[in-house]
């Protein structure tokens, strides 16, 4: 992989060649949070944030997304142009490209390849920045705290200047167009680089077992612990939706006023709400929410396991801020495994 | 011999009610307005709620008067917490009234009264030999409600509003294109009042109108702290504070809605009333529509209130657009509410809605819940001079001879002309 | 590793699988008082051409303007350039479908799912029991055996319904009786009209009519939740290999093809992983059975 | 062909689903174009009251026998009964103290000239008279809601309605959670969504004005809130603003 370095103060005139390369996003204050968004300045952009509200996934699969149209005349013409356009995400941390890189396995490979999301993501250039953990991020944990593939570029910070990852030929345009802002790291610049990542996997807080989680999850499917979260649970889908590699959708036919023509569109679901398993005649596969939220955790941290070979869970902390309920991805793992108040175990043989 | 004209139900007029007249030869008795909209008894509501969810519950009062209802109702609590809220959150305020006020006035003026005049059953059948002027109301009525929407967050039932300010400041760029749409707003005027020179206002009885509106405070012409009373030479003058000597309600037996006198006279609120008693604010294109549509006040006709309608929505469009243009010099600041604590006390707020003058107040306990509160809608102010203007357009309608079925049209007319809202009227609220 | 690269090029629209291809309704045959057969053709003669499925897939149905509903392809595979679909009346989609008269064009895209693994059943004995609506997409593996007789040694059909009007099929399958070598066995639960010349009751007591060998027989069985509960009970009791037992399973679906997330049970997804599943896999998926 | 014949019927209410049907100003003339309302008391002084309805709209609750009565012959003409806002599905904001007194509350605004024998029941949503085949919550009702509607039932489908909760829409607009970091009772995960999470979305707790979701845990909001130091009296009446009549009816916060 080529690698550069490129000095802070060039950063001005490294961003300033980004909107050749589409609308550039990046991380904006909004609340007490960030959001990926158009900056207004500059000066906006805060390289220090520590989770964007929403994660990258709303590039690659928006909120709410027309797919095609269809007229009973006309038959069916697809909107896959409107997914063409170029993007520039600049600032996304590794669990979010490793989480762009999860979303890549389910939407781009496979048997049926989703042409919506391939636009989207071939469309938008990724540019990732270094982070440091805060008290939720548990990316160390689930092997996300750096990345090698899915970025164009990756920025490093080495305190006066950023080490430059180019992942891919996009990334190295980028690179020839903004002139000679970039130089050859020395020796030094790479030891640092070592010592600055040894110092932020020092610095997670907020860390969970995994070796042996799947099969943990698997003896404990009739755990005390599942109908707990039931009753707490409110239902909300507040988890995944935020969540970078939860990617359920729903369906639904939008016509015209007197018409039968009109769009169909596709929009974020949740398996937290009732009717995500629910069949004509009312039968609900999963009709009490603590299979609900029991199964949210067994597709992320074992049934991706065993169809991708890693959990899906990237570690960014994020569903654990927003749970209304405090209901905390690490803390259940640890009641699981009952290493928190040893009730796991104990509790799991009645069911 | 004895009978009676009814009226079962209103027609193009918010909420439930009818109209009974008993005549007992040429003789006319009793003249009702009945109001038979389900009780909905808001005081029970407020009562006891926290001081916050108040404004909330109030606004489902009525919905076309919601922007009036909340703003009203912050301003009894701001009044009695003693809450002195920015410039900004003032002027923005005003130009939610404003918006209010075109809206209704467009809706009432062109939708539900002007098919009267042309002799259409409805604006659908208008719209078939009129579409243009259709079209033109629609609009009109739409930028009454953008800027609800702009200021309020919804233009039915607002939410943005709260204690102190808003929850979330209009965005400049709203404000932006809100400004264009107020300048196409300004030419539709025109072309409505074009529309409206062709109109022949009827006049079913010649009846003295008494006539109460706020003083209005600095320029928001909506807002007052003392009520007038009387005519434009000599009003009387009442603190809103003190608007129980103006409202005196008592309760009849026909209607769920309660009755005001002023000194035991049936007094009018609403268009005609601000227009007779504050005319000389009026100036712009509004004095322009004035002086055109011949509006001569005070006017002893009610069914002027129309065009006196007319005259203040060109009014509001011409103050939105200034309102909107010193908020973009200006600049609008992110401010939050401003900020207050619970503690034992009472206020009382009025303004002026698009059917005339809203009066609130509140009680409050130590810990910030609703001990006490009370709403006096316009509509229940117009009930009694209503009943009044019904009887004088039946008597002078039977010393012309007019066949029962004119009678009946002429008494949804002059009903009509008060744009009354009889789902407000009877939700009065009083806890005590 | 270069991005653009990696990732597939932008399928062009005819790779785009949510794009449905339109295809007219030639009939609709009224089976039942809630089931009709609808039979389509495409309106593209090549789409036709390529058509290929094999028993036990299913297609996405759009009827236009109102949405789309996975359905059980319940032709033969060999029956070329013509699509049998039936259809119960259960919610919008089909509801929509039923107000449709013959001519309209309606969206299908698919086929999808795993289907019977015939390759492996090649060579075995044959036993499809259906219950209701199950017939459906056992009838496509029906007329796939009869259509490949050869490569099978006894087809039994065991077949229950709830009265015999309910029957789906039920004039093609006793005519069938006669002509083929296959071992047609129906039951119905009622018999109101009092016509039925076969069996009355219900389909597990089938078994006691038919001799079948667990060692070389494949079972496929599709149904509603009680027909496996009981049917399943008679299997385990002859021994059958537990993945010698095909079942098909039904989930909420929204796009066939394996992203949208509702069909999943345990961490498969019904629509490629299924919808057929040895009983083995079944009760080594959570939230089966 | 003919047009579907529409009508449009106020109860109990503020006018408000009428208000947003008249504020569909863009797309008014589309929807007369492409049906005939025929029985529109708030709009037209002409009305058939007879003639058989494919499509009846109705707002606000039933508060009495009056309003009972002709809400079963508007069941008895249409085809499709839609009700239009919160006050017809759920009883609305009336009906919040559907279990205190009428006496009382009568009392406290008309004084001791009391009811003169009016007819005041409790307000209580179409669906305890009628059976209601479409039902469009919200305070007031979604003007998109309303032309979604429209469009499907035109196709003789029903409308395809959210049953999800407002945290869904309000996640997507990246605003800080009112219940989270501000620790204010917001109804956003027990309120169905369709409103875009309009009141979070301006910094402002959603009320719960669109109704609760299906299977809403109410308990354990209630039991958040508490722990977030608010008192259990209000937050109950924070969280029974709109909808008392359907909560009291099933019950919410059964868990799993
Ligand atoms: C693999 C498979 C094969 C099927 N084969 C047939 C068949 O041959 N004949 C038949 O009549 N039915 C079949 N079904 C069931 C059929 O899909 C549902 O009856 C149908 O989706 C109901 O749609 P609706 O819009 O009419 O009902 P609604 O209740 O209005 O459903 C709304 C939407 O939810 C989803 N949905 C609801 N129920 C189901 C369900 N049971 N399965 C999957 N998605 C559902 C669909 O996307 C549907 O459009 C099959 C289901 C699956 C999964
Ligand atoms: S965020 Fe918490 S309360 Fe909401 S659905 Fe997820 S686990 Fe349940
Ligand atoms: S602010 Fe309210 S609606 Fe939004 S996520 Fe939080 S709880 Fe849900
Ligand atoms: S956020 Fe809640 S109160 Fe606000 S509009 Fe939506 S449902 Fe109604």
């Amino acid at each position: 992989m080529k690698i550069l370095k490129m000095p802070k103060d060039n950063l001005d005139l490294f961003v300033s060649v980004l909107p050749a390369f589409g609308q550039v996003y990046a991380p904006v204050r909004r609340g007490s949070g960030y959001a990926f968004a158009p900056p207004a300045r500059w000066s906006e952009v805060c390289m220090d944030y520590t989770r964007t509200h929403l994660p990258p996934k709303k590039f690659v699969l928006p909120p709410r997304e027309p797919t095609f149209r269809f007229d009973p005349g006309q038959g069916f013409q697809d909107l896959l142009a409107e997914a063409s356009t170029p993007t520039v995400l600049f600032g996304v941390h590794a669990y979010d490209i490793y989480g762009l890189n999860i979303l890549d396995r389910v939407f781009a490979q496979g048997p049926y390849k989703d042409p919506y999301y391939i636009a989207r993501r071939q469309s938008t250039a990724v540019i990732g920045a270094d982070f440091r953990p805060d008290e939720l991020h548990f990316a160390l944990s689930m092997n996300a705290d750096f990345v090698d593939s899915g970025f164009d570029l990756f920025l490093s910070d080495l305190g006066d200047d950023y080490l430059v990852l180019v992942g891919t030929s996009r990334g190295d345009d980028i690179v020839l167009l903004s002139g000679c802002l970039m130089e050859e790291p020395s020796v030094a610049d790479i030891a640092e680089y070592k010592r600055r990542s040894n110092l932020r996997r020092a610095g997670y807080r907020n860390r969970v077992k995994l070796e042996d989680l799947p099969e943990i999850l698997e003896m404990e499917y009739h755990s005390r612990v599942w109908n707990e979260m039931g009753d707490r649970c409110l239902s909300c889908g507040s988890c995944s939706t935020v969540c970078p590699t939860c990617y359920c959708f729903d369906v639904s036919d939008e016509v015209e006023l007197g018409s039968r023509a009109g769009q169909r569109v596709r929009s974020w679901d949740s398996c937290l709400f009732k009717t995500h398993a629910l069949v004509a005649g009312g039968e609900n596969f999963r009709a009490a929410r603590s299979s609900r939220i029991k199964f949210r955790f067994y597709h992320k941290q074992r049934g991706f396991v065993a169809e991708y070979g890693r959990p899906s869970c990237v570690g960014c902390g994020r569903c654990i801020e927003v749970c209304p309920a405090e209901i905390n991805i690490a803390t259940v793992i640890d009641s699981i495994r009952g290493e928190r108040d040893g009730s796991a175990s104990s509790s799991s043989a009645s069911a | 011999m004895t009978r009676t004209i009814t009226v079962d139900h209103l027609t193009r007029v918010e909420g439930h009610g009818g109209i009974t007249v008993h005549l007992d030869g040429d003789k006319i008795g009793e003249v009702e307005l009945n109001v038979f909209e389900g009780i909905r008894l808001f005081e029970g509501l407020v009562h006891g709620r926290h001081m916050e969810d108040a404004t909330g519950i109030v606004s489902r009062i009525c919905a076309i008067c919601s922007h009036g209802h909340s703003i009203t109702s912050l301003r009894a609590l701001e009044d009695a917490l003693g809450v002195e809220v920015s410039a900004q959150t003032r002027k923005l305020r005003d130009l939610a009234f404003q918006g209010a006020n075109i809206e209704s006035h467009a809706l009432h003026v062109f939708v539900l009264a002007l098919p009267d005049l042309l002799d259409h059953p409805s604006v659908i059948s208008l719209a078939g030999v009129a579409p243009g002027t259709v079209a033109l109301a629609l609009r009109l009525k739409k930028l009454g409600n953008t800027i609800q929407e702009i200021v309020g967050g919804r233009a039915v039932h607002p939410m943005n509003y709260v204690i102190g300010g808003f929850g979330k400041v209009p965005a400049i760029d709203d404000l932006v294109s809100l400004k264009a749409e107020l300048g196409r707003g300004l030419d539709d005027c025109k072309l409505a009042l074009e529309a409206l020179l062709k109109v022949e206002v009827p006049a079913f009885a010649e009846e003295p109108i008494l006539c109460a509106a706020l003083e209005p405070e600095d320029e928001a012409f909506f807002f007052g702290r003392t009520i007038r009373v009387g005519d434009s030479r000599k009003p009387a003058r009442i603190p809103v504070a003190e608007y129980r000597k103006l409202t005196n309600e008592h309760c009849v037996a026909h209607s769920h809605a309660k009755r005001s006198a002023y000194e035991g006279k049936s007094y009018m609120v609403g268009a005609l009333a601000r227009l007779t008693l504050n005319g000389d604010r009026i100036g712009g294109l509004a004095r322009t529509a004035w002086d055109e549509l011949g509006l001569t006040l005070p006017s002893a006709n009610i069914v002027m209130n129309n065009v006196a309608q007319a005259v203040e929505m060109v009014f509001s469009v011409e103050r939105a657009l200034a309102i909107v243009n010193e908020l973009l010099e200006q600049g609008v600041a992110q401010e939050e509410p401003a900020a207050y604590r619970a503690r034992a006390c009472r206020g009382a707020a009025a303004t002026e809605v698009p059917r005339g003058t809203l009066f609130y107040s509140y009680e409050l306990d130590a810990r910030g819940y609703v001990a006490a509160a009370d709403v006096i809608t316009p509509t229940a102010q117009n009930l009694s001079h209503a009943e009044s203007q019904l009887r004088a357009a039946v008597n002078s309608g039977l010393g012309s001879g007019a066949s029962d079925d004119i009678l009946k049209r002429r008494l949804e007319i002059v009903a009509r002309a008060y744009d009354p809202c009889i789902s407000c009227s009877v939700h009065l609220i009083r806890t005590a | 590793m270069d991005l653009q690269a990696a990732l597939p090029h932008p399928p062009s629209q005819m790779d785009n699988p949510y794009l449905p291809f339109p295809a007219r309704i030639v009939r609709i045959h009224r089976m039942a008082p809630d089931n009709y057969l609808f039979q389509l053709r495409f309106t593209d003669a090549a789409v036709a051409e390529n058509w290929n499925h094999r028993p036990g897939q299913f297609v996405e149905l759009s009827v236009i303007g109102t949405g789309e509903a996975p359905i059980s392809i319940a032709s033969a595979p060999t029956r070329k350039g013509i699509l049998e679909l039936c259809v119960r009346q259960a919610g919008r989609v089909t509801g929509a479908l039923y107000r449709l008269p013959t001519n309209s064009v309606v969206g299908i895209r698919g086929p999808y799912g795993n289907g019977f693994p015939v390759e492996a059943m090649a060579g075995h004995d044959l036993l499809i029991v259906a219950g209701g609506l199950g017939m459906a997409p056992l009838r496509s593996l029906l007329w796939y055996a009869l259509d490949y007789r050869e490569q099978f040694k006894t087809v039994t059909l065991m077949y229950g319904a709830r009265t015999p009007e309910d029957m789906l099929f039920r004039d093609e399958l006793l005519s069938l009786a006669d002509v083929v070598d296959l071992n047609i066995l129906l039951t119905v639960d009622r018999d109101p009209g009092g016509n039925w010349k076969h069996h009355v009751g219900l389909l597990p007591e089938l078994f006691k009519k038919a001799e079948i060998d667990p060692q070389t027989t494949y079972a496929a069985v599709v149904g509603p939740p009680i027909v496996y509960k009981f049917v399943l009970l008679e299997l385990l009791k002859l021994n059958f290999h537990k993945d010698r037992i095909l079942m098909s399973l039904e989930r909420r679906m929204k796009c066939g093809v394996g992203k949208c997330g509702h069909c999943s049970v345990g961490y498969k997804y019904t629509c490629i992983h299924g919808p057929v599943f040895t009983y083995w896999d079944a009760i080594n998926l959570p939230e089966v059975v | 062909m003919t047009k579907p014949k529409i009508g449009i019927f106020g109860l109990s209410g503020c006018w408000g689903e009428q208000i947003v049907i008249l504020n569909c100003e863009d797309r008014l003339l589309d929807i007369v174009g492409a049906v005939d309302i025929v029985d529109f008391l708030g709009g037209s002084s002409v009305n058939d009251k007879e003639s058989r309805l494919d499509v009846a709209f109705v707002e606000g609750s039933v508060a009495n026998a009056r309003e009972e009565k002709t809400l079963l012959r508007i069941r008895e003409r249409a085809g499709i009964l839609v009700a239009c806002g919160s006050c017809a599905c759920f009883g609305g904001i009336a009906a919040m103290d559907a279990n205190r007194p009428r006496e009382e509350i009568v009392r406290l605004v008309y004084g001791d000239a009391g009811a003169f024998g009016w007819d005041i029941g409790p307000h209580r949503p179409l669906a305890e008279f009628v059976k209601v085949d479409v039902a469009l919550p919200g305070c007031p009702m979604e003007k998109e809601d309303f032309l979604r509607a429209v469009a499907s039932l035109l196709n003789g489908d029903l409308p395809l309605m959210p049953a999800y909760p407002v945290c869904l829409e309000c996640k997507t607009r990246e605003t800080d959670c009112l219940l989270v970091k501000r620790g204010v009772a917001c109804a956003g995960p027990v309120t169905t969504a369709g409103c875009g999470a309009r009141c979070p979305g301006h910094n402002v707790a959603c009320i719960g004005c669109r109704g609760p979701v299906d299977e809403a845990n109410m308990s354990s909001l209630e039991a958040i809130l508490v722990e977030k130091a608010l008192a259990r009296e209000d937050v109950k009446r924070k969280l029974r603003t709109f909808a008392v009549p359907v909560l009291d009816r099933e019950t919410y916060g059964g868990s799993a």
